[in-house]
């Protein structure tokens, strides 16, 4: 990964527009009855995924949640095998045992994805508390949602991160922003009594910032500065990366209800009319912001922008076709994989 | 009369009246039915009772611990939490808490909250949302455990469970939310510890639980047509268990197979076996057998998972292996 | 109850004293061997159950952990069964199954007493939805230890209580005052990272007050303006009363460090000595320290203190005596009150 | 060449070892030997190696995923988790996260880490603090159980359990860590899976666990005097579990007695016996019994504790019992 700047945006827009096309992908596979069972997308939340990734090394540990797609992806796993994986396949990241909720990459530092709301909280202060043990410079990352703060693990492991200054960078991605100022009394979650979840690390004395997570670069420049400290030995920090909740997400099921991504919308090619995802499409969808961005620079950027497209969907496509024509694992390899040895 | 009606809507009922009939009960975690298609039947609760149906926030332990400590203080709630396997956040809650209350206080203070699950092996769940804790909790003196298998079971179940002085957990297998079955119109409580023989037989003693038993009567039609009659007895509750009920039948057959939709070592299936090895061993003509999963977390790849769950094939392979040598 | 202050001052000193003296005859008999297993006394606390106990009216409900013994006795409960439940006998509040851990007396609104630190709050949270639902106007009072607040259950708990502004007051007892400011960068507790566990129920919207948790008067103060705004429906309240360690509760296991409390150390007719404990008979101990004021009002004053010492004494060594000689359960009933019907 | 030693001593000395031998073994939970009179040897270990002893919170459930999260990340916490009651409260950190984390993710993250909790009725302890989780966890796939009962087994058990890929929980009773007994002077790590025949005898097989053997040698020594030949089989671990050993003796002997201190039903007394019902019901000459706790939380008052938790004498009775008829 580059830390120049302007070549940071490109490399930004191919990993956001990865993460997009890819749970496109998954959720026509989701629509067509290709996997069984409940799923998360990380659509609208990839801007934090990838600039925090971007901000973390090679040797760092990182644990995510339900919604980990976008995590494996921007830390580099293969999309192919993620795919697979969703589908149950042997050629999945975890052989197919995990599924959707669970995929991760130990070879790429992460720990075990859990689907129980608050344990990834837990499991990274474990991370933190093996990398200040191995003394090797590394931290541990973990990405959850808002609503992690509503179990008491949560509570417990900052508590024990902030005693014992685990290098542990605590990413709470809130995407209940729609929620905001709302009904609930001002309530940024539907179940949370706290005005403002910072005051939850800030009770234990974490310092607690809070960035808009449709921004990579705001993401970036807060992972980095948290991740100079922690390797500082000063302990753990916390990061809320705010973001409106992608209307796919509002049903009980995902739903494409933005539709396919269309590019045309950064670019300037199709036009957005009046609709009720216009607000979405203009300001909300992170992808189209900095594709937009980067799009106005002039004809050149334009085309960049164009082609980098087509070669991720190419990617994607590839990968998808590969996935689904994967065998399943062989069903007498079932009870394989309960004990090491 | 009677009519057909599926389990989620009879569980559904059940709550319904339970709540028209005592003010003091209420629901704490709006969704019990899960996502599926039955989810809808759970608005009639809200409609009707809008103070009483609540959204907790995701925090089992605290909402266990909410429940027990209300029904301590003279109401009834109704408490789910969600999936099985979320059930073990607040293990503390429901094994150290709720069920050594009445004890612990010397039979001065009764707890009479109900918590509810979908738990099982649901398809999908992969490791994390497919476990069912109902045999780890038998282990827990001090609660009652309701099984239900069908509709004509789960409204009167419910309702004792509901009216009962003490904690009670009731198991929803997520799989058999759909699936209908005949219930009487004049519909009542249901005694706790009262075995359900579903189907009368000489041959074979097949207990089963829950999903269980709907397994366990499509393997007595396939042994049926192999001229093999085989009793299915449904516990219902396994706390208090009606022992008298399997042993009478196993005297009757002089052999068992025992189904429960979980890890093997230390299952419900493994009670009911040593528990009839120990007060039932001169009536049985062969050994045991279990049926449940093997001890394996259940896998998310659908072949996989299917290859790990009991199901009536399998059930009538474990008779046949004990009927072959009569 | 009275509520004149004048009169309400002897009335709290009678039941501290009471509560004094039934700690001192339960650190006897834990000396003696007379029942087995670890115990918690409540001596540097009494100002606070008594305290809070009489701003609470007859109906409320009230939750309390392994150091209940203050609570109970405070709330009007039996001491003689009080001290047979301790002894494990028939006679026993609980009938000898709970022991000094578990006394609870439901006839005067106790919900379980629970030794598993943070059960509480849970419990007692329980308690206000009860309360909320049945509509009667009461509430409940949760009385536990600064320990609890490092347990997820609470801070879940105290997030529902907030949500659904249920009538709690949670009464913290924080008796680690003198590790304040000590070694550990001046965390409260040993193990936690707040520097002031007020932020934690503040950090849900909950207003948090602290008290000096040895002056009587302002824990009865603080806990009425709670109850009142808990029953006006406001929702919950958080009060932190600061104690300092009793210097016998600083062992693994609980001595009567401090002796057996010399009343005369209040009335001057005994010379408080040089030595580790000058600071506890001067300033800390509740008891001495209430008594020391109503004392010095006077002749008449002083005899009252010493008479309701004498009284105090009189009962507690009655109860002991009748307690020590009440049999055992009867062995067949050890499987009774499993399941009530 | 042997000597004597306490449990307690044997396994301080276990954790100093594993310490020394590899600096990535830490200790989460200081007290592990509780508050008894054992306590102070644990001050060598962080006398030895003051940065690996760690004084967590009281937060049960944060600690054990700590230990989880941390070995999934390359490190070999021991992590106690104080009385067996408590870990109730680490629950899900331990069934469904550390458990299932090896198979989850498709083989590819090893979790070894070893909790450890001191269990059962210690005396006094009241419902809350008297529990025995071995059995319930048991029923959770995906974690090593370890049962010691003496200073022979526990030394070379902890080491093992300590360098094991797999998340392992050992279990010690609360009673039996200031009993001595012999131990060699060339101490290594045990295999697990390998039941140890704590006494050789013919008429009949008492598996027992824990303080159970304790109570089942002291048995078999009245039985004699009876001119009963009792075996005495200790599993050791209950994962993996040594079957064969379990059949091979009941084939010898004919007569099962299962020892277990905790409540019965669901009880791993339950689930051995239930194994030998199934796959050694042809050697079995009469019922086997089961030997634990009634279904009844554990009462404080000493009497009513006493009369509740199995010892020798009951184990007599057991088999006393089912060797009258023969
Ligand atoms: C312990 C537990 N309780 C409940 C659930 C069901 N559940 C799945 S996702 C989810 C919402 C989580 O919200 P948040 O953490 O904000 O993540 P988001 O889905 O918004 O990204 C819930 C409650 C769960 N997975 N685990
Ligand atoms: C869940 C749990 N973990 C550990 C313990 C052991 N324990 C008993 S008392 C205590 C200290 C509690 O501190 P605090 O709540 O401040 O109460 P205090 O004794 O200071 O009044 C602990 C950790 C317990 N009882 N429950
Ligand atoms: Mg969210
Ligand atoms: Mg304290």
């Amino acid at each position: 990964m580059t830390t120049d700047p302007r070549a940071m945006r490109w490399e930004f827009l191919e990993k956001m527009l990865l993460i997009r096309r890819f749970e496109e992908a998954v959720g026509r596979f989701g629509a067509d009855k290709d996997f069984p069972g409940h799923y998360h997308l990380y659509i609208g939340q990839e801007a934090t995924g990838v600039g925090a990734m971007a901000a973390l090394g090679e040797k760092d540990r990182i644990a995510s949640t339900h919604r980990n797609h976008g995590h494996v992806l921007a830390r580099g796993a293969d999309p192919m095998a993620a795919l697979a994986e969703i589908l149950g396949r042997d050629a999945g990241l975890n052989r197919g045992r995990g599924g959707t909720i669970h995929l991760c990459d130990p070879d790429l530092g992460f720990l075990q994805t859990s689907g129980v709301v608050g344990s990834v909280v837990g499991l990274a202060t474990g991370g933190g508390y093996a990398c200040k043990m191995l003394g090797d410079g590394t931290l541990t990352a973990a990405f959850f949602g808002d609503g992690a703060l509503e179990e008491g693990i949560a509570f417990e492991c900052l508590n024990i991160a902030a005693l014992w200054k685990l290098p542990v960078i605590f990413i709470c991605e809130n995407n209940s922003a729609d929620a905001w100022g709302m009904a609930k009394g001002g309530y940024p979650t539907l179940v949370h009594a706290s005005n403002d979840l910072r005051s939850i690390p800030g009770s234990m004395g974490i310092e607690a910032i809070r960035v808009e997570g449709i921004d990579p670069f705001a993401v970036y420049d807060a992972v980095s500065t948290a991740a100079a400290r922690c390797r500082a030995g000063e302990g753990p920090l916390f990061i809320e990366t705010m973001t409106r909740r992608w209307a796919g997400s509002a049903p009980l099921w995902p739903e494409l209800a933005t539709g396919i991504t269309d590019i045309g919308m950064a670019t300037g090619r199709t036009a957005i009319g009046d609709g009720p995802h216009r607000d979405w499409y203009e300001t909300n969808d992170p992808v189209l912001r900095l594709a937009r961005e980067l799009a106005a620079e002039g004809a050149e950027a334009l085309a960049r922008v164009e082609q980098i497209d087509r070669q991720v969907r190419d990617i994607i496509e590839t990968a998808a076709q590969r996935a689904l024509a994967s065998p399943f694992p062989a069903v007498e390899t079932a009870a394989d994989y309960v004990f090491a040895n | 009369m009677s009519r057909r009606q599926t389990y989620a809507a009879a569980f559904v009922d059940a709550l319904l009246d339970s709540m028209d009939e005592d003010r003091t009960v209420s629901l704490i975690g709006s969704a019990p039915l899960g996502l599926g298609p039955e989810r809808h039947l759970t608005n009639q609760l809200r409609d009707r009772h809008p103070n009483r149906v609540m959204d907790p926030p995701t925090a089992e332990g605290g909402v266990a611990s909410v429940g027990a400590g209300a029904a301590m203080a003279g109401v009834r709630p109704f408490v789910d939490l969600l999936t099985g396997s979320f059930v073990y956040l607040a293990w503390t809650q429901i094994v150290n808490e709720a069920a050594n209350g009445f004890y612990m206080s010397g039979g001065k203070l009764p707890v009479p909250v109900t918590y509810h699950c979908l738990e099982g092996v649901r398809g999908a769940g992969a490791p994390q949302h497919s476990q069912s804790p109902h045999a780890m909790l038998w282990n827990a003196p001090g609660i009652e455990i309701v099984m239900p298998a069908m509709a004509s079971d789960v409204y009167g179940l419910i309702r004792t469970a509901i009216q009962s002085p003490n904690p009670t957990m009731v198991f929803s297998h997520a799989k058999i939310l759909g699936v209908e079955s005949a219930v009487s119109d004049e519909r009542a409580p249901l005694p706790f510890g009262k075995a359900d023989i579903k189907r009368k037989g000489r041959d074979v003693t097949i207990v089963a639980l829950s999903i269980g038993v709907h397994h366990a009567l499509e393997a007595a039609e396939l042994l049926a047509q192999q001229g093999i009659d085989a009793e299915v007895v449904d516990p219902r509750t396994l706390v208090p268990f009606d022992e008298e009920a399997v042993l009478a039948s196993v005297e009757k057959t002089g052999r068992l197979v025992v189904v429960d939709e979980m890890p093997l070592r230390c299952s419900s299936a493994s009670e009911i076996a040593a528990t009839v090895a120990e007060k039932g061993f001169q009536h049985l003509k062969a050994p045991v057998q279990r049926v449940t999963r093997p001890d394996v977390p259940v896998p998310f790849s659908p072949p996989l998972e299917q290859a790990l769950t009991p199901d009536a094939e399998q059930i009538v392979c474990a008779v046949r292996r004990i009927t072959a040598e009569a």
